[in-house]
């Protein structure tokens, strides 16, 4: 057993080694490596055009945040811990930010202020032109962004805002160095990152494989890893047969179904996390295409009460996970959720059929456009979904398509989506407001699904000002009412990530999916 | 002897100009370049800015032709996904490919061929039967659903190999046997018919009469002439190979054009994809060119003439 | 005998079950001596190649294993084990096959091939065995033995092939040859030229020869015994006198009756109208394609012909000398370059589309492979009724035709609902000769059409030519390689060679009194002609052969 | 050669009943295609321990019956092979009926484009094209239409030339009959064999391109099911529920190889003729 990779790696060619990786370093040479199996990698790793399930796993292994979300000492990562960023206070609609010193990037060259402020500069994320457009979701409402020291700088918002901390331990925290981002472009830097994490990138081929080597300049210490290959295998039998064989130290993204055939493995743990975040659908409630029968909200109404969700999640996740009965009354939102608020459209057979019959809809087609194998379980809830809704005589047809550029394109009745909770974490605003509001693609795209209604127009930015928790609570009730009134959407279920790793290994699996493989959060044994 | 040559290699390069112009008419008929390239989330003022960047408002003809002569030397663009050069993500891809299509196809031959010529003149035995069934269990399976079976056996209970991926040559061994599988089922079938055909010849009875003995016969006579044929099939199988490699690539994680081309299609990087397209097709069309001077080397009727 | 080479004694090779018959060779017993040439004759299905077969233990395996002995040189051959049995053949028997071309390996040069005898029988060295090659292609009398060394076989013709052939049997001065038809696929001349060289062969190396042929024209000129073969069985054997001049045997008699001997004739009287008059035929072949261009050959190269009503015209040469390319200019399935063509005084060689379709009427023809030259996935009597329904007759009407032309070709009307493979092949050409003329036409071609039949069935056909010739008065243009066959039924014979008509006149004085170099040439290699036989004053053909029943 | 082999008489029983099946196969199941139960999901197949006896071969993983599934889905694969070889068979042999009978430039423009179909792998040709166009049913047909299409032209062209220059078409020639009776009555019942045995190659083929295509996501779409697609779906499923894959894998399995058994034979039966033609 044992020889035959000795054997096999002495006759295979040094051409193909070579391709790989690089040789070892020597004075790495005493600490192991490890392969993860993903099932894709995402094509770009800048912090924001990269923004993706795939790429935000790897993304703290060698990018740092400003402030980090420390999971390790609090359950729900309320705690806010200082990261590239030592300190920071509030005065007004100004923000000071003390950064560490002595922290450097990849590429050896220190990390200042001027790198702090260009990563949250107008030029890269909210200017006319910025490099990674989708920065603007993120930093609404900022107003100046400047250096006051060579480790020190300031972000000025328009109204005061509690939050700004909270926001730097998203995408948007993580530091980019200025000179080389600048030199490079936002396209190759997307290709070759370099940030100031643990470990550095050595080699990305984005349809292949990613890998990251240790940072021993790292301003928290070496890390304990020498080297981490991020490989793509498209197939789960291969991940599960690697996971199982011990070519793999890490695998991702195992069917709901198959995790229990996979614990049963010895030496296999199975790690399983919660995500902020929410699959969902939109109806397109504009007339456009002009026939739409859904801009009539009776038929959405009848759609939704259509859906025997706590069915189909029972079904699809064992349990695991559960379906948010009211949208936006989410649990990680502590004080904000209320487990006793109405539910205004439960799942009634009966009652949908009555609400088709108010409606005239004459069982059209209506083409619902879904990402292939995107999120995970979606195609099968689909599947459910359509014949419930033929039920009540509404005609779905699930177009599977490979990419969201394709799921873009009009025409179609429903599309797929997700919604992130935890930007301002403990605190509806993203999914509520940053995914619906005026800004939001979902209503300024060309594929844009729903005009905000002038009252939700009019709520949201009521909620938006209210920083007192009562006030802004009862303002976040209003606005999730008129919501629900319009029902542009359904969200289906808070999402699972989960991974499996061999033994020997320790590893804490962050419910954002990022996995960390330093400092607490992964340990040999 | 040279107007053969001559003939052959200028159907060669026609050939090769159809296929860059059924690429151009595709990616031009399947929507607006631009939109496909950029996004449909691009501002008017962007899809402007790379209209002119690529030169997509000359008349059709001169883009044709910019476009031929960008084809023919090789320039295929740059890939949208990762902004890198198409030729160079296609040519890291290829050795790979390669290793397994050459490994896989040899092993083909190598099983395929004697049992075909056994089957042959074992004709109507069991011997027979039993491998022709085992070449068409061998193309009647789907691959990936061979290589996953192989994948379960060999590497999840039995651990004998590596279950995806690349790094030795027992990494090698799954996807080069589901690769071959087809091949070496499609290759014995032909072989027997092949052989079949030229045992019933009048020379090999001729031979027969010299005293030539049988298995001489067999190998000497009657198996060069089988051979002429087999050429043809054998190069035409390059291309069914080349498209379970997509299948079998993507079911072992194996880092080659073939995964290449499925991960381009369905993120539409429009660029490599025709990169792939023609350079997959310039690998057929030479491959066809050395059948046929393989051909002419193997058939004396095509290699002398009066 | 002390001079016996090979006895065949007893013979039986069993047919696979479910055949015609039992035994495809039953109960043959014969020999040959030293220096003896047997010929073995006989019609298609006689068994005679089986027999050569059996001798040299090459019987496809579909038969049944052979009983009764073969013995040679005190040995039985058929219960030699396999190894001992390759020694003899091939060393000590040899054989040569009626295909020549195909009997060479076409992907090696000729010289190796001959070499390969040697290696397996003999330890010669490699350039012993060049000299001793190089020795034999010039006893075999192939012109530039060294350069032919070196030749493929596709480069050769059929003649030189079978040269290569011969010397490859005698490679290794075999006690008996066996030669199966060795000169039927050859043009006449070069059939004398391979028959005198076997003859020469004889004399020179004393070897026992048995010879299979179907035609007694052959057989008169080389065999010293004669064995007569009919459907497995032998009928008689003896000397050639007393075979040839005084058969014993019926069958014999009606062979020997129906071979047709060089008889010239005389030009009919009352000959009418032309109903075919081609002037200056031309037709090129040349490389097509779309990089034309290459070598051209002249298949006809500017030739006249004419034919009146009832007239038989021969058109006679050696293969490659433009024949039926000529036939098929003058029905336009070949397009001829250039010429006139009249058809009952009516242009034919101009007319397009539907014109040209009502007009194919008036000539019809009638190939040599009546085997090839029917639809098999038609009945025969859609096929006869198939013109005249073309050419207008209502389903019904073209029907009757069809079954009283059946009649008149001596078939049953029942068979119009057979398909062709359930006949002979004289059957078929009846058949072809009956659609040919279902649609009345004033000319009709026959393409060597008698040229693959057995003799009493050729004599069958020719005789039905000649009397529905009689009753409709169609004129002929008959195509053939057998001066024989040609002398005894056309008016005027025209000689061709390559693509140039090189004389022409009626039989009696062509043949009397030849001007040509080359058509005395011909005259010169009919084989048998100096052998008239007697035996017989039936008129040919007037029984049916036993042949005839499906 | 009257005895048919007992190999032959199982291949046509497959057949047969894989016909039958798809034809009537709805009798068999009281379960529609699409109708799930969740409640019953991965249920094993009757013999095994945990079943479910209302579903014989097991329910998937949305508790849809297996052998309502398998039944759509060889109805499906069946349509899709059939309509695909017949357009693939007609398009191609007119193609190559045409070359040979016009020979001449217009043959070898043809026979160039054969060529440049044969010079890309079908796979590839259709992966860009449902990409790039999209997947539409209309599509999908018409792309495995064309796939073989050009074996059919190459095929269809020699044995035409032969067949065209046997003496049989000479004499039906100069019997006056135009080319429509020509090539319709006498020519294309006598190289249909031929075409037959090459019908009985692409088919399989055609289940198996449909088959690969639907493992890329790029067959069948949901909620129309094809063999290939189940087979697909199932394949993560294969250490836990392997009845999901396995019976489509099973049918695909076993109608390829009863095709080619039969093809085989056909082949076997009509050699004169195949040996006939011309390169």
């Amino acid at each position: 057993m044992f020889t035959r990779r000795e054997v096999g790696s002495l006759i295979l060619g040094a051409g193909a080694l070579s391709m790989v990786g690089s040789l070892p370093k020597a004075n790495a040479a005493d600490r192991p490596s490890l392969n993860i199996a993903v099932d894709n990698l995402w094509a770009n790793m800048a912090t924001i055009n990269g923004i993706s399930t795939t790429s935000r796993r790897i993304f703290p292994n060698f990018y740092d945040n400003l402030v980090d979300r420390d999971y390790i000492k609090d359950e729900n990562g309320l705690i806010f811990a200082p990261k590239l960023a030592t300190k920071w206070e509030q005065n007004g609609t100004v923000w000071k930010f003390t950064l560490r010193e002595g922290v450097k990037f990849h590429d050896g060259t220190e990390m200042t202020a001027e790198d702090a402020v260009f990563t949250l500069s107008p030029e890269r994320l909210w200017g006319a032109k910025p490099f990674e457009p989708r920065g603007k979701t993120f930093t609404a409402g900022f107003k100046r962004v400047e250096a006051t020291g060579k480790y020190t700088f300031e972000i000025e918002t328009e109204r005061p805002d509690p939050n700004i901390p909270s926001k730097l331990t998203g995408y948007i925290g993580f530091v980019v160095p200025k000179k080389y981002y600048m030199e490079v472009g936002v396209d190759a830097f997307g290709q070759k990152p370099i940030g100031t994490g643990p470990y550095k990138v050595t080699t990305f081929r984005s349809g292949e494989i990613m890998v990251l080597e240790a940072f021993d300049d790292y301003w928290d210490g070496p890390p304990p890893v020498k080297q981490i290959s991020w490989k793509i295998v498209p197939e789960f039998a291969a991940r599960m047969a690697g996971l199982v064989s011990k070519e793999f130290d890490f695998i991702v993204n195992i069917p709901t179904d198959q995790e229990a055939a996979l614990e049963k493995y010895q030496g296999v743990t199975l790690k399983r996390v919660l995500a902020d975040n929410y699959p969902a659908f939109a109806f397109n409630t504009r007339p456009d295409p002009e026939d739409n029968p859904l801009v009539d909200p009776n038929l959405r109404y009848a759609m939704v009460q259509a859906i025997d969700m706590n069915a189909i999640v029972q079904a699809l996740f064992n349990g695991t996970t559960e379906h948010p009965a009211v949208p936006f009354n989410f649990k990680e939102y502590g004080k904000f959720y209320d487990p006793n608020l109405p539910v205004k459209l439960p799942y009634d057979v009966a009652a949908a059929k009555a609400l088709v019959a108010k409606t005239k809809y004459k069982g059209e087609k209506l083409i619902w456009h879904i990402t292939r194998q995107y999120y995970p379980n979606y195609e099968a809830a689909a599947e459910i979904m359509v014949e419930q809704w033929r039920e009540i005589g509404v005609n779905v047809e699930a177009q599977i398509l490979d990419n969201f550029e394709l799921v873009y394109r009009r025409p179609y009745h429903m599309m797929n989506m997700s919604m992130s909770s935890d930007f301002i974490p403990g605190d509806p605003y993203q999914p509520l407001w940053l995914d619906w509001g005026p800004t939001a693609s979902r209503s300024t795209a060309t594929w844009k699904t729903w005009d905000p209604s002038p009252k939700f127009l009019e709520l949201g930015k009521k909620f938006d000002e209210a920083t007192d928790f009562e006030e802004r609570k009862k303002a976040y009730l209003a606005l999730s009412e008129e919501w629900q009134r319009i029902t542009p959407g359904y969200y289906m279920w808070k999402s699972v990530y989960n991974c499996a790793h061999r033994a020997g290994i320790q590893f804490k699996f962050k419910p954002n999916g990022e996995m960390r493989i330093y400092g607490d959060y992964f340990k040999f044994v | 002897m040279t107007r053969f040559w001559v003939l052959k290699i200028l159907r060669t390069v026609l050939t090769l100009w159809f296929v860059v112009t059924f690429v151009f008419v595709v990616l031009r008929t399947s929507g607006d370049p631009v939109v496909a390239l950029v996004g449909a989330d691009a501002t008017p003022e962007e899809v402007e800015q790379f209209r002119q960047l690529w030169r997509l408002d000359d008349p059709l003809w001169i883009q044709y032709f910019r476009y031929v002569v960008q084809m023919a030397t090789g320039q295929f663009g740059i890939s949208y996904r990762d902004g890198r050069e198409v030729i160079d993500i296609i040519a890291e891809r290829i050795p790979w490919t390669l290793i397994l299509g050459l490994f896989s196809y040899i092993g083909a031959i190598l099983i395929g061929v004697p049992a075909g010529i056994i089957a042959a003149i074992k004709r109507g035995s069991a011997f027979d039967n039993l491998i022709m069934a085992t070449a068409v269990f061998g193309f009647a399976l789907p691959n990936f659903f061979l290589g996953i079976l192989m994948i379960l056996l060999f590497s999840l209970s039995l651990q004998w190999l590596p279950s995806s991926g690349t790094g030795t040559v027992w990494h090698l061994i799954m996807p080069a046997i589901t690769l071959a599988t087809f091949t070496a089922g499609t290759l014995a079938r032909f072989t027997r018919s092949a052989m079949l055909e030229v045992l019933d010849k009048l020379y090999i009875r001729a031979a027969a009469a010299k005293g030539v003995g049988y298995w001489k016969r067999i190998i000497f006579h009657a198996l060069p002439n089988a051979s002429i044929p087999l050429v043809t099939i054998i190069g035409l199988n390059l291309g069914e190979l080349i498209g379970g490699a997509i299948v079998v690539e993507t079911v072992f994680a194996w880092p080659g054009v073939g995964r290449l081309l499925v991960t381009a299609v369905s993120s539409r990087d429009l660029a490599v994809v025709q990169g792939l397209v023609l350079i997959m097709a310039v690998t057929m069309v030479l491959a066809n060119l050395v059948v046929d001077l393989l051909y002419g080397l193997l058939d004396p009727r095509i290699r002398v003439q009066n | 005998m002390s001079n016996e080479r090979l006895s065949i004694e007893h013979l039986n090779v069993p047919l696979p079950p479910g055949a015609d018959r039992t035994f495809a060779v039953e109960d043959l017993s014969l020999s040959v001596s030293k220096g003896e040439i047997l010929c073995i004759v006989g019609e298609s299905g006689s068994g005679k190649s089986l027999t050569a077969l059996a001798t040299m233990g090459l019987l496809p395996r579909n038969l049944g294993r052979p009983t009764g002995k073969v013995m040679f040189e005190g040995k039985d051959l058929l219960t030699l084990d396999e190894a001992t049995r390759r020694d003899i053949t091939g060393r000590r028997i040899a054989m040569i096959f009626q295909e020549p071309t195909a009997a060479l390996n076409p992907i090696f040069r000729v010289g190796e091939q001959v070499s390969e005898t040697f290696r397996i029988h003999t330890s010669l060295s490699q350039a012993e065995i060049r000299k001793k090659v190089i020795d034999l292609f010039r006893e075999v009398q192939l012109p530039n033995p060294e350069q032919i060394y070196h030749s493929y076989p596709h480069q050769l013709s059929g003649g030189q092939c079978q040269r290569v052939m011969i010397a490859t049997a005698l490679a290794l001065d075999p006690s008996v040859l066996i030669a199966d038809e060795p000169t039927t696929a050859l043009d006449v001349t070069t059939q004398a030229q391979i028959l005198k060289l076997m003859l020469e062969l004889r004399a020179r190396h004393d070897t026992g020869i048995i010879f299979i042929t179907h035609d007694f024209g052959v057989v008169a000129e080389i065999a010293d015994r004669v064995a007569v073969m009919q459907t497995g069985r032998l009928v008689e054997i003896g000397t050639r006198d007393e075979i040839l001049n005084h058969p014993k045997a019926d069958y014999t008699r009606r062979l020997l009756a129906a071979v047709p001997t060089l008889t010239p004739r005389k030009e009919r009287e009352g000959l009418g109208s032309p109903v075919l008059i081609a002037r200056n035929i031309v037709k090129t072949f040349a490389r097509s394609g779309l990089f034309g261009g290459g070598r051209t050959v002249k298949a006809v190269d500017d030739v006249d012909i004419t034919i009146r009503r009832g007239e038989t015209l021969g058109l006679v040469g050696e293969s490659g000398s433009g024949k039926s390319t000529l036939a098929q200019c003058v029905i336009r399935l070949v397009q001829p370059e250039s010429g006139d063509i009249l058809i009952s005084g009516g242009d034919f060689a101009g007319l397009n589309g539907k014109a040209l379709r009502e007009a194919r009427r008036k000539v019809q023809i009638v190939f040599q492979d009546p085997y090839t030259a029917l639809d098999p996935r038609q009945k025969v009597g859609d096929s006869i009724a198939e013109g005249p329904f073309i050419h207008g007759l209502d389903r019904k009407a073209a029907m009757a035709r069809a079954l009283d032309l059946l009649e008149a070709c001596g078939l049953d009307r029942a068979s119009a609902t057979r398909f062709p493979h359930e006949f002979s092949g004289g059957q078929r050409q009846r058949i072809c000769i009956a659609r040919a003329l279902a649609v009345e036409p004033e000319l009709l071609i026959a393409d060597e059409s008698v040229s693959a039949l057995d003799v009493s069935v050729q004599a069958q056909v020719l005789k039905l030519l000649a009397d529905m010739q009689e009753r409709l008065g169609f004129g002929i243009l008959f195509i053939t390689h057998d001066l024989r066959v040609a002398s005894q039924i056309c008016d005027n014979i025209a000689v061709m060679r390559n693509g140039r008509i090189v004389e022409r006149g009626d039989p009696a004085s062509l043949f009397g009194a030849p001007k040509e170099t080359y058509t005395k040439e011909l005259l010169a290699a009919v084989p048998g002609k100096g052998w008239q036989h007697h035996a017989d004053k039936n008129e040919a053909g007037t029984e049916r052969s036993r042949e005839e029943t499906p | 050669m009257k005895r048919v082999s007992p190999i032959l008489v199982f291949a046509i029983v497959i057949l047969a009943i894989a016909v039958v099946v798809a034809i009537i196969g709805n009798v068999f199941t009281s379960h529609g295609m699409s109708q799930q139960n969740l409640l019953a999901r991965l249920k094993p197949p009757a013999f095994m321990t945990g079943s479910n006896p209302s579903f014989p071969l097991g329910t998937d993983r949305i508790g849809r019956d297996m052998v309502a599934r398998v039944i759509a889905g060889l109805q499906m694969s069946l349509s899709v092979a059939i309509a695909g070889t017949i357009i693939g068979a007609v398009f191609g042999s007119a193609i190559g009926f045409i070359a040979a009978h016009f020979r001449g430039w217009v043959e070898e423009v043809l026979m160039m484009l054969v060529d440049f179909q044969a010079s890309l792998p079908f796979i590839l040709i259709t992966l860009t094209l449902l990409a790039f166009f999209g997947n539409s049913m209309t599509l999908f047909i018409i792309l495995m239409g064309l796939f073989g299409w050009e074996k059919y032209a190459r095929l269809s062209r020699g044995v035409v030339l032969s067949a065209i220059n046997q003496p049989y078409a000479k004499a039906i020639v100069a019997l006056g009959a135009g080319n429509g009776r020509l090539y319709l009555k006498h020519v294309l019942p006598n190289v249909a064999s031929a075409l037959i045995v090459q019908v009985t190659l692409t088919f399989p083929q055609i289940i198996l391109l449909e088959t690969s295509l639907s493992f890329l996501g790029l067959g069948i779409q949901a909620p129309q099911t094809s063999l290939g697609q189940i087979l697909g779906d199932g394949r993560d499923y294969l250490s836990t529920a392997w009845w999901i894959s396995v019976w489509p894998g099973l049918v695909i399995f076993l109608v390829t190889l009863s095709m080619s058994i039969v093809g085989d034979w056909l082949r076997d039966r009509l050699d004169p003729m195949l040996r006939a033609r011309t390169t």
